[in-house]
């Protein structure tokens, strides 16, 4: 399941949907992780740019995986602006083995940062700058600069 | 004709073109200024496929889309 | 924060009461692990013991380990019974910068089960057994057979 | 005099015993028939603190701990 939220997050309430979900159907582990937007630079906010259809194919294919392993994968992220201090990113893994759980979350998020078709902009007195320096190109980025 | 739309912070709109091979492609773009500083940095969906290589023959109505470096989350 | 519960977790408040407390003071990344009593073995529930002396020593050293790098680590675990589907185990780290969070819960997590003093057993038909099977000697085990 | 306490399934009552060293904790510990098999299997603690060595000098009041293996979560 992909979520895709207009502003902030509503966190506690996705947990608490997650959790009572799922916690019946025999899973042993749950782990999540939230990303939450830090004071820093003198940003108001961060403001984010998804391009749903690549993001839904890459989202499906780690489904997938986590699927021909048992486990469920859920995840919702904010398009526009998110304030300081709320939450642009939450992800759930539920897992039969606590060992596919952990190693899943950190390879999906690691995964996400590098290749989700999402963009970054700093809020800056009412500017929106896109944070280039944070900015991963995703994998086979380059193709059509390439000579041969 | 193929349109040619760039995503995120590339900030241009779709383009329209002749082309029958993202080869065409790449060499019309590497002649706008304002999009060549890109290529080098973009990966590339052809009908919201991300594609490998250039050796794709493209059609009539074919949507081609730049993706330039990310930062979800 | 080490809390310990008679019975099952209270998680949906647990994650909400946590996240509340500490969404605004800066740390970008939140991850959680929930173990939740999976349904085998003809098992009702499972029960704990905890030796509260020892693990509040062990949880400490991971607090400060973790304070050092700049995370906050809380653990919550349940004593007594908790029947299947319900959850016995939360813990949540968070940390302004995500690898930690997410290196720090693997390694949480695997030394909990192998090193956190607390003794799980089965529980079916109404009776208690020890998970014998499922048990791991804590680290130094076997000093008072050592021939010497 | 220090008392011994066997937590979790040993499911022992403590026993109180004269006894300076851990060496002489263990030495009669593995005449008990119901605590030997754990010995070997079993982390000790003393006054709270888990010991890495039998060189441990005690004194009077002292509280031992035989905590058995774990499994939290």
């Amino acid at each position: 399941m992909l979520l895709i939220f207009d502003g902030p997050l509503p966190v506690t309430e996705l947990l608490k949907e997650w959790y009572e979900a799922e916690h019946n159907k025999n899973y042993g582990a749950m782990v999540t992780f939230v990303g939450t937007i830090r004071e820093e630079g003198g940003i108001e906010a961060l403001s984010f740019d998804i391009y749903r259809p690549v993001l839904e194919t890459w989202f499906e294919s780690w489904r997938r995986r986590l699927a021909d392993k048992g486990a469920l994968l859920i995840m919702a992220h904010s398009q526009g602006d998110v304030p300081v201090h709320a939450s642009s990113f939450a992800c759930a893994i539920f897992s039969p083995k606590r060992r596919v759980a952990l190693e899943m979350l950190d390879a999906f998020v690691e995964d996400f940062k590098a290749n989700a078709p999402i963009w970054k902009y700093d809020v800056i007195n009412g500017r929106r700058l896109y944070a280039a320096d944070r900015s991963t190109p995703m994998a086979g980025s380059g193709l059509l600069s390439a000579k041969e | 004709m193929v349109t040619v739309e760039f995503l995120g912070p590339i900030g241009k709109a779709p383009l329209t073109l002749e082309a029958a091979t993202l080869k065409e492609v790449a060499e019309r773009l590497r002649q706008e200024p304002d999009v060549a500083p890109w290529l080098s940095q973009c990966a590339v969906a052809v009908n919201d496929k991300l594609v490998k290589s250039m050796d794709i023959p493209l059609k009539n109505g074919d949507r081609i889309s730049l993706l330039p470096p990310v930062c979800g989350g």
